[in-house]
């Protein structure tokens, strides 16, 4: 069970600074990105009225987030959150699904990449807060119902991050841990197959949804 | 609801259906047995009989507790007392074939531990399977 | 106060055997307790009933009574089995042996209850449809009882597993914590798997018709509020089975301890609150069979959220084990 | 066998972040089950309000969660920044 401990790394010393970067997980990501734009780039080469597999699936996927989109914000808010949403969640779903395959990991099981995507919903909510309702409003809300529950607002708020990354974090590595403990177990062929069915596939997707739809949530608050 | 429901209730279903389930789990159980004993498994067949006359015991045990249980009225904490009183004593009872088994060579413990699962097995059984062929149902009076 | 091994050993033994029957017969009391309550407000209005009612306790309640069974062969065999191995580490092993045994079986106890108790409310509304709705209660509270049987194997392995060359110092506390993972965890995904299927029993009861549907769905059901007993199981055997070094400090044994109380404790939450689902689920794919794929499905995605705090215990504890 | 301070308040928090990742999921779970319960006894009710009710269970589900990753975080911490 040694893969459990065993991180790839590159290690880089800049300006005294010494620099980790996981190099699984960039890779991953990237590869996550390349596949993408190259979903994209098929979906929208010939659109037409008959269309081809490709733009059925990325039509799927438009009008399902625009219906929630469109049902959590307002018609033009909407247009503003609705490609980072849509978008969110494609890669997501990819990130999730992709250590169903040989050789490939999941970057979700990364902790930095669930904690940098949380930090990106969080500083993307506070703006739509703060360009909404103007600075002083925004402020103002910390001081509800009382003053000195500041504190408290801004800690729950900050714990919002932390719950929404830590859940992504914890189930897709809960996952590829236990599908690797009961590979080293069970030396067998049947059981792994349904494990990465359960984790990879279903809880994958639902983790995904649910991690689009918190940030979703969060923005839909902060601008009303 | 004064007085015992149970007084004026027709149970003859009920012993009927007790006395036949525990007569032919017994029964089927003893031929199991003899077949075992045939075939040189001595201890294996002695501690599956013994183990299962007491699994029988304990349900026609628990069919004779289960009324008294039942007319104690609505109140949970009383029935749960009943409940595991009645459990300890049948539970001490079944621990008798259990250290026999333990103790003396001529009895196979795990055989007498199986045994004494004849009833729940039955039980499933005959509402899993034999209930569908009326041939073969256990017939309640 | 020097006491040698072989007195400490018989000590763990009758406290193990003493653990393991008295809370086997705890759970079950309490589920027959249930059973008997429900039942008694059944009679209360249909009195004529009495004779199905009680023959559909004394088949729930034989069956129910398997955990308890299971609990009392492994506490005579703790103490009539003729187990006394010269090694101090046994003391450990038959503790955790009579934890796993017995603590699996509250659960297990317990969720029989459920399932028993419904029919018999079933059958006194829909007394046509006693034969299917005994046969739901039948298999709900057999499947019901496979928390127990991980407890009962993990209790097994305990005792007859030769652990003589094993280290002493993180060891006694892996084998307690193979015991209490398996035995607490399995506590929650029983009581729950019992509320699964009290639901179906209440469902088929109401629509004898949907026995088919229900049915389907209540497997499901139990499976998945299972899975967090699976983990237990899962913790237990690895911490059975992983070879820890030898240590002169308290540090890796209590992470082993902790990985077992992490994994225990955090499997009860998840179980009884996917039990809890799969239940309201259950119902309404008996009010309304037409509509069970979409309630199977969102069950199962509300099942799958609620059992991350379960993948969260799990992640600890193998954490804990691994840095042990 | 020989025990320093240290030691001892590394065992402890091993322990305790043990039985706080335990004990803080009991909570979180039973709760999450029982929305998910009520939500699939709203979609009994008005099945093709499906979606929404889904929506509305994921949200309520993940507030509640939030215990449980406090206590997740909490075992993190104790297990790797106790020293």
């Amino acid at each position: 069970m040694e893969e459990l401990t065993k991180v790839w790394t590159w290690s880089l010393d800049v300006a005294g600074f010494h620099l980790v970067f996981n190099a699984t997980t960039i890779v991953m990501t990237l590869t996550i990105m390349g596949l993408l734009i190259a979903f994209g780039w098929f979906a929208t080469r010939q659109t037409g009225l008959v269309p081809n597999p490709f733009q059925v699936v990325a039509e799927l996927f438009v009008e399902t987030f625009w219906n929630l989109t469109k049902d959590a914000l307002d018609e033009d808010m909407a247009k503003t959150y609705f490609p980072l949403i849509c978008s969110l969640f494609m890669f997501l779903l990819l990130c999730n699904w992709i250590g169903i395959f040989p050789y490939m990991e999941e970057p979700t099981k990364d902790l930095n990449t669930t904690l940098g995507l949380g930090l990106m919903g969080f500083f993307i909510a506070h703006y739509a807060g703060i360009k909404t309702k103007g600075f002083a409003a925004y402020a103002k809300e910390y001081f509800q119902p009382v003053f000195f529950m500041m504190p408290l607002n801004v800690i729950g708020e900050l714990a919002k991050v932390i719950s929404i990354s830590f859940r992504l974090y914890g189930n897709i590595m809960g996952g590829s841990i236990i599908i690797l403990v009961v590979s080293h177990l069970v030396y067998g062929l049947l059981i792994p197959p349904f494990l990465y069915a359960f984790f990879g596939l279903f809880v994958g997707t639902v983790q995904a949804f649910v991690f689009t739809m918190l940030t979703l949530v969060y923005i839909s608050v902060q601008v009303k | 609801m004064k007085g015992d429901p149970l007084e004026r209730a027709d149970l003859s279903g009920y012993h009927g259906y007790q006395r036949r389930l525990a007569r032919g789990a017994f029964t089927v159980s003893v031929m199991t047995g003899l077949l075992a004993y045939v075939a040189g498994y001595g201890a294996a067949a002695k501690g599956l009989v013994l183990g299962s006359l007491f699994s029988v015991l304990n349900f026609v045990l628990m069919a004779q507790i289960l009324p008294y249980q039942l007319g104690v009225g609505a109140n949970r904490t009383r029935a749960t007392g009943i409940a595991l009183g009645s459990l300890g004593v049948r539970l001490a009872l079944m621990a008798v074939p259990l250290i026999v088994a333990a103790r003396s060579d001529r009895f196979n413990f795990w055989a007498a531990a199986a045994g004494l699962f004849t009833i729940p097995v039955a039980i499933f059984v005959d509402h899993a399977f034999l209930q569908r062929f009326s041939r073969f149902r256990i017939q309640e009076h | 106060m020097a006491f040698d091994h072989v007195t400490w050993i018989k000590a763990a033994s009758y406290l193990g055997s003493g653990l393991a029957v008295g809370f086997g017969a705890i759970g079950a009391a309490l589920g027959e307790g249930y059973t008997a309550g429900k039942a008694n407000q059944v009679l209360a209005y249909r009195p004529r009933m009495s004779g199905d009612i009680l023959k559909t306790m004394l088949v729930g309640q034989a069956v129910a009574e398997s955990a308890a069974i299971f609990a009392l062969v492994i506490s005579m065999l703790l103490v009539f089995g003729g187990l006394g191995g010269p090694t101090p580490l046994s003391a450990w092993a038959y503790l955790g042996a009579g934890l796993a045994a017995g603590l699996s079986a509250v659960g297990s106890g317990v969720g029989s209850g459920f399932p028993a108790a419904a029919a018999c409310e079933g059958i006194g509304r829909q007394p046509k449809a006693s034969g299917q709705v005994t046969l739901i209660m039948l298999i709900g509270s057999a499947i019901t009882q496979t928390p127990c049987i991980f407890g009962l194997v993990i209790a097994f392995l305990l005792m007859f597993v030769d652990f003589s060359a094993k280290p002493y110092y993180p060891y006694w506390a892996a084998l307690l914590g193979a015991g209490l993972s398996t035995g607490l965890a399995a506590i929650g995904p029983g009581a729950g798997g019992g509320l699964v299927g009290a639901s179906a029993c209440k469902s088929v009861a109401r629509h004898p018709e949907a026995q088919r549907p229900v049915t389907t769905a209540m497997l499901v059901g139990i499976g998945t509020t299972q899975s967090t007993a699976i983990y237990g199981f899962l913790i237990s055997l690895i911490l059975l089975f992983k070879s820890f070094p030898a240590s002169t400090s308290y540090v890796p044994s209590f992470a082993l301890l902790g990985a077992g109380f992490a994994m225990g404790f955090g499997g009860i939450g998840p179980g009884i609150g996917e039990g809890i689902t799969g239940g309201y689920a259950l119902d309404q794919v008996g009010r309304i069979p037409e509509k069970a794929t979409l309630l199977t499905r969102t069950m199962l995605v509300g099942q799958a959220v609620s059992e991350s705090t379960g993948i969260y215990s799990l992640v600890v504890a193998l954490l804990l084990v691994l840095n042990a | 066998m020989e025990f320093s301070g240290a030691d001892l308040i590394r065992a402890a928090a091993l322990l305790g972040a043990g039985l706080a990742m335990g004990l803080g999921a009991i909570g979180p779970g039973v709760g999450e089950g029982y929305a998910a319960g009520k939500a699939c006894e709203a979609i009994g009710r008005r099945p093709e309000e499906a979606g929404l009710l889904t929506r509305t269970m994921l949200v309520g589900q993940a507030v509640s969660e939030s215990t449980g990753i406090y206590s997740l975080v909490v075992a993190l911490l104790l297990m790797f920044v106790v020293q």
